[in-house]
């Protein structure tokens, strides 16, 4: 069997187990949940054999696995859909298989399957008592359809197919956020995240489109590793005169990015949709779309810096994306210093770690990118598990004591480091990952990689954002696993809060293990002590998926000193300031930070902002303008004009045309066809002899004037 | 000898008076024979025109003989016509079987 | 004025008398002993023509055939006539009209007819003879096998007809369907 | 000119013509006035022999019957018609009320005069003959079935329901037979190329057409029976049931006629049968001694009239039914087949050079033996079903 043919048959079983179970199996939960992993299983291992391939491929870089087939005609040409594994894309698809696989089996235990349904259970609203999920076949129909998606998106050659599985994602994710339609808050989050989500896709579309214009093709070969494609696209100006045509998409497709991944100033949805289950928290903040939003701009890395060569001045587009990345980076690790919601605090930390990926992107640093976006989905997935499970743990102890809190709220934790063990391990590597724990854990290595590509290639302002946005992630790291698993038990609930069943903590583990392991494969060779040990694999393999290799960079002790210096520093601050927070006890961030504090913990007021500046002159012009004004006052007022005026000139046609001249005459003609009827039906007597009576006369008339009056 | 002019008079005449017996009779059956005056007419016509102008040609008597078969059908369908029309509606009186009116 | 001459004028008013009498006597059965006499009539004109085979021939196929019929039909139908007094419909005048020109016309296109006054040939060749010949021509390809198959065919379908119109178990369904 | 003794009719004829011209009349008048006395001397003989026929037949009969039979009048009761004559003469001429005179009193004459017509075309002997008519034998069949008409007259004219019966009875019967009749009448037709009287008896030189075609003449024969109205087919004046049927209300010299009419058809139908199947006049030396002719003729004819006297002495008389079942299932479609089987077979003499007479027997053979294998099958069937009502009806009794 050809690799191809693999690659063609990754998506697929996903998408079948969704309608198999939406259409036959969901009325047993059983049977649902083995299709749905069955099929990811199948998934995952054929990801696997791909992706060994492509590792022991030479030269993947030139010579991907690709195969198209002719779609959607347009014209002479063609749309054409297909697959492509490239280095990218290889790696990609590596974590995405592994997270997804990760996630399903964790959904097993999260929903408390096997546990007796509780009858106090609705649809739409979360199990309260420890029942099984009411819509357990569902959400797994939901996220088979989701790892469709993701997958689709991954394997696909062009940019058509990529959106494609974009948008079925976005529909996931609002199916998922508002998995628990029950609630409000799940209601409003569900539709905040796709419209504004909706708003980067827009741009995104535009972005395709304009491309599809400027070269007549969507496939990434032939825009991206076109040499003369990219140096046109670079020399023709856009309709922004600042801008050439690669700067214009290349910002229209980073738009969407902003919208999926989340970047300021879209970010308002992510940590609302924390409403949503965790897994679908991991699956969307972790695993799935957010890195989606940043493997599209890694992908097209190439014309996003088309016109810029290594060292130079930054084009237009890559400062915007620059800024835009390092502002998030720092402004999202703010706002999590100040939240106790657990999963609240894990989102803003996404949003900020994309930010260093998406300024790693406009510094230039497609490696370091690349990096960072694979390490972080597994200890950001990692992380979510763990804190889904800790909140488990928390809802169990409560549970038991019957006391009402909010399980999300960290200061209603504590202590749960002997309570759950594995919980707490698993979730401390996670976290020292994320706060780039030196030497060991994975997220040291990509985040130094991107701080080392700032540093080198002098973007100043880029580099001391993001260490000091890495000193703040550090900081509230460990904040959050201090306040979480140290010190002693603030709440009964922490009390009595026990480990997860295994379902639950078995992809903890093998996280856990990725989440180390991940970063050794790209430690630079010239690192003073370990360098070399291993092969700086990551560079090698994934700067294939570019034309001209971007060359290693030559060791500097400066960024690995400040990045070390940021994330031992932080981690110490953060275990000092929240070692032992007492019962009811404050934040003690309060007292120094003051009034910040509280726009911090209100995220600086965006969504009021956002409300007072679009959602409410939104209703206003829907409202007032649109219906009152617009549609009762002039449409329908137009419509009503008309519709008499038609009525008038319909009534005078009938009194004064119709009635007197078309009835007249009809009439007239009924009655004349009446009466000369009335005539003349005496002749038709009906006896055939007198018809023969008047045919023989006829006949006799004819034959004299035949005779006698011809000549 | 006969002139040919005698036998197309009478074949006329007879033709002409089978005509007013179509015509003007009220029962059907009288019809009939009437139209048979006629068919012989013409059957007579048909003869002394073969005999007169063509007796080496047969087709005067084959048409004839022709003429004789139609009458023969005609008058065995006219007949069970009337015989049915006598069933239901118990009367061969041709204008009392005027449904073909208005 | 010869024999034949006399027995054609005899003949000739015989049949004519009949006829007029056919189209005109009251009592159907009358009517149909006076077509009798009027198709013997008519025979024995054909002999006077020397066609013998036509002569014989109608009175098998008339006297023999129609006229039984027709008398047979009279008596079925005899309630019928009796009782209905007039024997002409109101439009006889009418009818006597048309007669009357249709017997004008003809009358005047036998005046302009140009054989008005043929005598007759010498018959060439015997009647047993004609008469082979006559049967051959009536199956010949060439000349009249269509009209006499033609016409077999209507007798066969003339016969059916009769029997389908005049099955009494036709006219009872018919009268349940009223 | 040839002498009396060796063609006795033809001189008869030349002295009268010779006379008449002596008497200084044109040709043509003496050729009318001829053939006029020819057609009144026939038509006397054949009145008169029907006094002998008469006697013959009720002596039969009674015979068969075994009783005597006339024997009062004269020896052997031979004038004992003669009586019946001046019996029926004498009676009144009695008109029952509401009769349409003009049919019931034309309908005697049309019955005589049919018969008496047939006689007009049938070969007596070689030079005594009516009309050697080219079309002699459907003159045969058009003239024959008048009397099929006067039959009908005298039923619908006298006002009597059993004569209606009678009438349509006969009429029901001579229609259907004369369907088969004229069918048989073609084979001899066919056979001996002409349709004149004259030419069939000399085309059976040395082999008679009974021989060649013995169905079509056993068929002529049984449907002119049917056609005459005898027994068995004598339904339509079956006293059992209609008390004479359409002669029921005549008397006197009128029922005469008929009664003359009848016997005189029963030999006529012998004596077409004898001219048409059994080489009527033809025997040794007939052509030269004409007379000789005329008694073979006789003889045949009587033979034939015989085996009609016996039949009516013997069989029952059949239902209307049976009669029409006889005749549409079986004489008709034999009939067909017989005129088909004798034109392949002359055919097929006639190409092939096959002996005429075995080709034609064993085409009858075949014909034979197909409606016997038909019949067989019928009479199956028949009993299947009879047997099948039978079943149902026992079936039926209990629970009825």
């Amino acid at each position: 069997m050809h690799i191809e043919t693999l690659i063609w048959l990754i998506p697929l079983p996903p998408v079948l187990a969704f309608a198999m179970i939406v259409l036959f199996a969901h009325r047993s939960n059983r049977l649902s949940h083995f299709l749905a992993i069955g099929s990811m299983l199948i998934s995952w291992g054929l990801a696997m054999v791909v992706f060994g391939n492509a590792v022991t491929t030479k030269d993947l870089g030139h010579h991907p696995f690709q195969v198209s087939i002719p779609w959607l005609p347009m014209g002479e040409t063609a749309f054409r859909i297909g697959v492509m594994i490239d280095p990218l894309s290889a790696v990609t698809l590596f974590f995405v298989a592994w997270t997804c696989l990760a996630i399903f089996v964790y959904s097993i235990g999260y929903h408390n399957f096997g546990k007796p349904r509780d009858p106090g259970d609705r649809p739409g609203l979360p199990p309260h008592a420890g029942g099984i999920e009411p819509m357990y076949a569902r959400f797994f129909a939901f996220i088979s359809l989701f790892a469709f998606g993701m997958l689709t998106l991954v394997l696909s050659d062009n940019l058509l197919l990529l959106f494609i599985g974009w948008e079925i994602m976005g529909l996931c994710s609002y199916l998922l956020i508002g998995f628990w339609y029950g609630k409000p808050s799940a209601r409003d989050a569900m539709v905040k995240a796709f419209m504004t989500t909706r708003v980067g896709d827009v741009f995104m579309l535009l972005g395709l489109a304009y491309l599809y214009s400027a070269t007549g093709t969507l496939s990434y070969r032939e825009i991206l590793f076109n040499e003369h494609v990219l140096s046109a696209l670079a020399a023709t100006p856009s309709v922004i005169p600042v801008l050439s045509t690669a700067g214009m998409i290349g910002l229209l497709l980073f738009i969407g990015t902003v919208g999926k991944s989340a970047q300021w100033p879209l970010h308002v949805w992510l940590p609302d949709a924390m409403e949503g289950p965790t897994p679908v928290s991991a699956m969307i903040h972790a695993a799935a779309m957010v890195s989606a939003g940043v493997y599209l701009i890694v992908r097209f890395f190439p014309l996003i810096t088309a016109g810029w060569h290594e060292g130079g001045a930054l084009t237009p587009t890559m400062t915007v994306i620059a800024f835009i990345g390092a502002f998030t980076a720092l402004f999202a690790a703010t706002i999590a210093l100040a939240q106790n919601d657990i999963k609240r605090v894990l989102a803003y930390s996404t949003i900020s770690q994309l930010g260093y990926m998406v300024a790693a992107v406009g510094i230039g640093a497609f490696v370091a990118a690349a990096f960072h976006l694979i390490t972080h989905a597994f200890f950001k997935a990692l992380l979510f598990l763990g804190s889904g499970s800790v909140i488990h743990g928390v809802e169990h102890g409560a549970r038991e004591t019957g006391e009402h809190l909010d399980p999300n709220d960290m200061m209603n934790m504590g202590g749960l480091r002997k309570k759950m063990p594995i919980t707490f391990w698993t979730f401390l590597i996670g976290g020292f990952a994320l706060s780039g724990f030196p030497l060991i854990t994975a997220g040291f290595w990509s985040k130094d990689e991107i701080l080392a590509d700032a540093f080198a290639h002098g973007h100043w302002a880029v580099f001391l954002t993001l260490a000091l946005a890495a000193l703040l992630t550090a900081f509230y790291t460990m904040r959050q696993i201090a306040l979480t698993f140290l010190g002693e038990p603030r709440t009964e609930a922490a009390k009595h809060a026990h480990e997860s069943v295994w379902t639950m903590t078995l992809p903890l583990v093998v996280l856990a293990v990725f989440a180390v392991g991940a970063g050794w494969a790209g430690i630079p060779e010239h690192f003073p002590v370990i360098g070399g040990l291993l092969p700086n694999w990551m560079h090698e393999f994934v700067s294939g998926s570019l034309l001209e290799h971007p060359e290693a960079l030559e060791f500097n002790p400066v960024p690995l000193l400040v990045s070390v210096a940021v994330a031992l520093g932080g981690l110490t601050l953060g275990w000092l300031a929240y070692r032992r927070v007492p019962a009811g006890g404050e934040d003690p961030l309060k007292r120094p930070l003051g009034p910040v504090h509280t726009v911090l913990k209100n995220k600086y007021y965006f969504d009021e902002f956002y409300a007072a500046v679009f959602v409410r002159p939104a209703y206003w012009l829907a409202e007032t303008f649109t219906y009152r004004w617009l549609d009762r006052g002039v449409i329908d007022g137009f419509l009503h004009w008309v519709g008499r005026t038609a009525l008038r000139v319909g009534s005078f046609l009938r009194n004064y045309v119709d009635l007197p001249i078309v009835n007249g005459a009809g009439d007239a003609v009924g009655e004349g066809v009446k009466r000369s009827g009335r005539i003349i039906r005496v002749i038709q007597t009906g006896r055939v002899q007198e018809y023969l009576i008047i045919g023989v006369v006829f006949a006799g008339v004819l034959i004299s004037y035949l005779l006698l009056l011809r000549p | 000898m006969i002139p040919l002019s005698w036998f197309l008079i009478f074949a006329a005449l007879l033709f002409c008076v089978g005509l007013y017996g179509a015509l003007a009779r009220r029962n059907a059956i009288a019809i009939l024979m009437a139209i048979e005056l006629m068919l012989n007419a013409v059957n007579i016509n048909l003869v002394a025109f073969w005999r007169y102008l063509g007796p080496e040609a047969v087709s005067g008597q084959a048409f004839a003989l022709v003429v004789f078969a139609v009458a023969a059908s005609e008058a065995a369908v006219g007949l069970a016509l009337m015989i049915s029309i006598y069933r239901r509606r118990h009367t061969v009186a041709v204008e009392e079987i005027d449904m073909m009116k208005w | 004025m010869t024999i034949l001459q006399i027995i054609f004028l005899l003949t000739a008013f015989l049949t004519l008398l009949a006829a007029l009498r056919v189209v005109t006597s009251p009592s159907m059965v009358h009517a149909a002993l006076w077509l009798i006499l009027a198709l013997a009539g008519v025979a024995v004109v054909f002999i006077l023509l020397n066609a013998t085979f036509l002569a014989v021939v109608q009175v098998a196929v008339y006297i023999d055939a129609i006229a039984i019929m027709i008398i047979i039909v009279v008596m079925l139908t005899r309630g019928a006539v009796r009782g209905q007094g007039h024997t002409v419909s109101k439009t006889w005048w009418a009818a006597a009209l048309s007669a009357l020109v249709m017997l004008t016309g003809l009358l005047v296109m036998l005046l302009q007819a140009p054989v008005r006054g043929a005598l007759p040939p010498t018959l060439p060749l015997d009647q047993e003879a004609f008469l082979e010949r006559l049967g051959q021509a009536l199956v010949d390809v060439n000349q009249y096998i269509l009209p006499f198959e033609v016409a077999s065919v209507l007798l066969v379908a003339a016969m059916v007809g009769a029997i389908i119109v005049a099955w009494p178990l036709f006219v009872r369904r018919g009268e349940e369907e009223r | 000119m040839d002498s009396f003794w060796i063609d006795p009719f033809s001189f008869i004829g030349s002295q009268l013509a010779a006379w008449l011209t002596g008497l200084g009349l044109a040709e043509n008048w003496v050729s009318l006035i001829l053939q006029l006395v020819g057609a009144l001397a026939l038509g006397t003989a054949v009145l008169i022999l029907t006094f002998l026929l008469i006697w013959a037949e009720r002596k039969i009969v009674a015979r068969i019957q075994d009783r005597l039979g006339p024997n009062r009048v004269g020896p052997y009761g031979i004038f004992q018609t003669v009586a019946d004559l001046l019996k029926l003469v004498t009676k009144e001429l009695i008109t029952p009320e509401g009769a349409d005179l003009l049919p019931y009193n034309l309908a005697p004459l049309l019955a005589v005069m049919s018969v008496v017509g047939l006689w007009a075309v049938i070969p007596m002997a070689p030079t005594l003959l009516g009309a050697d008519i080219h079309v002699g034998v459907l003159y045969i069949v058009s003239v024959g079935s008048i009397g099929t008409l006067g039959i009908l007259l005298a039923g619908l004219s006298s006002n009597n329901k059993y004569a209606l019966l009678g009438a349509f009875r006969t009429v029901a019967l001579m229609i259907s037979y004369a369907v088969p009749m004229a069918l048989a009448l073609l084979v001899p037709v066919l056979l001996a190329g002409s349709m004149s009287m004259q030419e069939i008896v000399l085309a059976q030189k040395g082999l008679p057409f009974l021989l060649l075609a013995p169905v079509a003449a056993l068929i002529f024969f049984v449907s002119s029976i049917a056609e005459v109205g005898r027994a068995p087919f004598d339904l339509l004046e079956a006293e059992s049931e209609i008390v004479a049927g359409f002669h029921i209300e005549y008397s006197g010299l009128k029922f005469g006629m008929f009664f003359v009419a009848e016997f005189l058809h029963a030999f006529t139908i012998s004596a077409l049968t004898a001219v048409l199947f059994m080489g009527g006049w033809r025997g040794p030396w007939a052509e030269q001694y004409t007379a000789l002719g005329f008694l073979y003729f006789l003889v045949k004819t009587s033979l034939v009239y015989f085996v009609v006297i016996w039949i009516r002495g013997s069989f029952p008389r059949i239902r209307i039914d049976q009669m029409n079942a006889l005749n549409w299932k079986l004489i008709t479609p034999v009939a067909l087949a017989g005129l088909v089987v004798t034109a392949v077979a002359e055919k097929v003499a006639l190409e092939l050079g096959a002996p005429r007479l075995l080709t034609h027997l064993a085409g009858n053979a075949l014909l034979i033996f197909a409606a016997a294998a038909g019949l067989g099958a019928y009479a199956r069937a028949a009993r299947r079903r009879s047997e099948l009502l039978a079943k149902a009806s026992k079936a039926e009794a209990p629970a009825g």
